[in-house]
């Protein structure tokens, strides 16, 4: 290894974007083409990176280790004896060729990215109208039924806040499976509001699959848990009505 | 230089509130004032002549990009052109009913430490929550559940959609600390990793490169 | 009634986020929509002909002043200028979502080689990319995609208006035939380079080097 590549590196080293990113800079620095990429010329160079890494006390993702197994891999692939008489199989498998795949679509993004950096971007290159309307046209403007812009993850966010001020964190475990009984639930109450009470078949309505009727089912059980149903038969074995525990 | 009047322009348009003539001087350093003057008057002209929508007016001590008044009754019948937010205290409480209803008020407070009697009412208002029914236990509590328009709002086809615990601590958790835990974890399976993956012939020349490492270091 | 040019100027310049061509028609009720399309092309090629400091874009599906690119500096003189902008960890993530949503996050990282926990967390709060829901896949992995606010920032009037991407077929067919060449002058070379780089030669080389780069730190 020559001193002014490595000399190189360490001015280059925060800059990598990843694995991929550094063997498309070790790529271009030796000139080489991307379609037949010298394995252990560019392998050694990658663990000579690593190293200096390292050596710095640097933090290594994982990622970088899982590529320097990744090209070892295929450097010892490499190395096997061709058999005299190749087979097809062996004809259309370079072990290079996953990698090489990844790394032109990376490229590739790699680009569309700088392209989309070029574009006139709003508070960098080009300004909108940042002073508020006066008031009468504001009031005007806003009256309407209105619209809310909230992202999930915004939600996430509060819920996610709430959670970290709480000690018990057990509380607020949530599982999927919970969700789909909730929407369920909310199914059920709804319609219960409205007709005032149902049978379990007309609760479960066309939509007769086996899931379906397992969680509404589950749901029934948990909405008499929680006091908000009631369910009355008339004999044994007879149609079971459901009403909503309290009139309102 | 850029047209003088055309970097006013800007300027005006972007200032957030109305732009004195000192600033602009300020900004466009080097030009004389009169010629700053005149390339705004020339601008503010520019907009009278051409009888157009919007007009450069002189307010609170600055110039302004204004809709002309006799045109206020068409900008007005522009509705809900911005959508409104909530309150990190709706949010919170908004968050709290999504993931743990059907849930009552109490619960809730219970949760947030705090009365939560405004933001339900927003939240009541706005369509987000509705009234499920009623719990059968002393007090006959209102137990809240999320709309159909809260599903509508957070673009989700069913609430079995909203992210869970694992993945919003996932998406929201410092990368800082989990950064550290992987790099070790990764320190020590490394040998490993490799002895698996690789033949012999060239675990050796890891071997090699490790041990190298492992000294510099 | 006023003219429509002007009408149609104070209604984009009053509007908080673009506004789209429909609800200008909306407004202006009763007024043919081609008669509205001919008023906005009218006002637009006004803005482009008198080289003025603010023009007319369209926008994530709707019309928006804005102030032209050139006098960025300018402006920027008057706001300050924020830091805040994307690193190219973000940027990178983003053109991956902006490109192959609605993709999920193993997709993504399968794309960069990297965990992109940070930059999807950085991308969700500046809201250039939203959760869309569920994969229906083992596991219902969260599915992300671009905002509205993506394509206001990036100056783009849809999604079908981003920059083409290069194709990498397109690439492979180019090149496809060079490669067999290539690759037979280098299988020669390799062993060399192999045995050249690994001694302990190198390693000394790079503890120099860094020990260089201390001092001049």
């Amino acid at each position: 290894m020559n001193e002014e590549l490595s000399t190189d590196y360490a001015i280059k080293l925060d800059v990598f974007e990843g694995p991929l990113d550094l063997l498309l800079y070790l790529i271009k620095k030796n000139e080489i083409d991307i379609y037949n990429i010298p394995v252990a010329l560019i392998t050694q160079q990658y663990l000579d990176y690593l190293n200096i890494i390292k050596s710095l006390n640097l933090d290594l993702a994982g990622e970088y280790l899982v590529m320097a197994s990744t090209l070892i891999h295929i450097k010892s692939r490499m190395l096997l004896p061709v058999p005299e008489e190749p087979s097809e199989e062996d004809m259309e498998e370079d072990p290079r060729s996953e990698l090489v795949r990844q790394l032109l679509e990376y490229q590739a993004f790699k680009e569309a990215a700088a392209k989309l950096a070029e574009r006139p971007l709003l508070e960098r290159d080009v300004f909108i109208r940042s002073a508020a309307l006066p008031e009468e046209m504001k009031k005007s403007l806003t009256d309407d039924d209105e619209l809310l812009e909230v992202s999930i993850f915004e939600l996430i966010e509060a819920f996610h806040n709430i959670v970290s001020r709480m000690d018990n964190k057990d509380l607020l475990e949530i599982d999927l499976e919970k969700l789909s009984l909730t929407d369920i639930i909310n199914d059920v109450m709804e319609r219960l509001t409205r007709e005032k009470n149902l049978t379990f078949e007309e609760l479960l309505g066309e939509r007769k699959d086996r899931r379906r009727i397992v969680y509404t089912f589950l749901a029934l059980l948990e909405l008499i848990k929680l006091k908000m149903v009631k369910a009355y038969q008339t004999a044994a074995f007879g149609v079971i009505r459901i009403f909503p525990a309290v009139e309102f | 230089m850029d047209n003088i009047s055309a970097v006013i322009e800007a300027l005006i348009f972007a200032s957030e509130s109305p732009l004195p003539l000192e600033k602009i001087c300020a900004v466009l350093d080097g030009v004389d004032k009169t010629e700053v003057k005149d390339a705004l008057d020339k601008l503010i002209a520019g907009y009278e002549e051409r009888q157009s929508g919007i007009s450069v007016q002189e307010v609170a001590g600055g110039f302004q990009f204004r809709t002309r008044p006799h045109l206020a009754v068409w900008v007005k019948r522009l509705k809900g052109t911005k959508p409104g937010s909530l309150t990190p205290a709706a949010l919170e409480t908004l968050a709290i009913v999504a993931y743990r209803q059907p849930i009552v008020k109490a619960e809730i407070e219970s949760v947030r430490g705090v009365d939560v009697s405004a933001p339900l009412k927003g939240l009541l208002e706005k369509k987000l929550i509705r009234i499920l029914g009623r719990k059968d236990v002393p007090g006959k509590p209102i137990i809240y559940g999320t709309t159909k328009k809260f599903l509508e709002v957070f673009n989700l086809k069913e609430l079995a959609d909203l992210p869970t615990m694992r993945e919003l601590t996932e998406i929201t958790e410092q990368q800082g600390m989990l950064d550290l835990e992987a790099a070790e974890e990764n320190t020590g399976g490394q040998e490993t990793i490799l002895q698996e993956s690789i033949g012999e012939e060239s675990s050796e020349v890891i071997s090699e490169v490790i041990a190298e490492d492992d000294i510099d270091s």
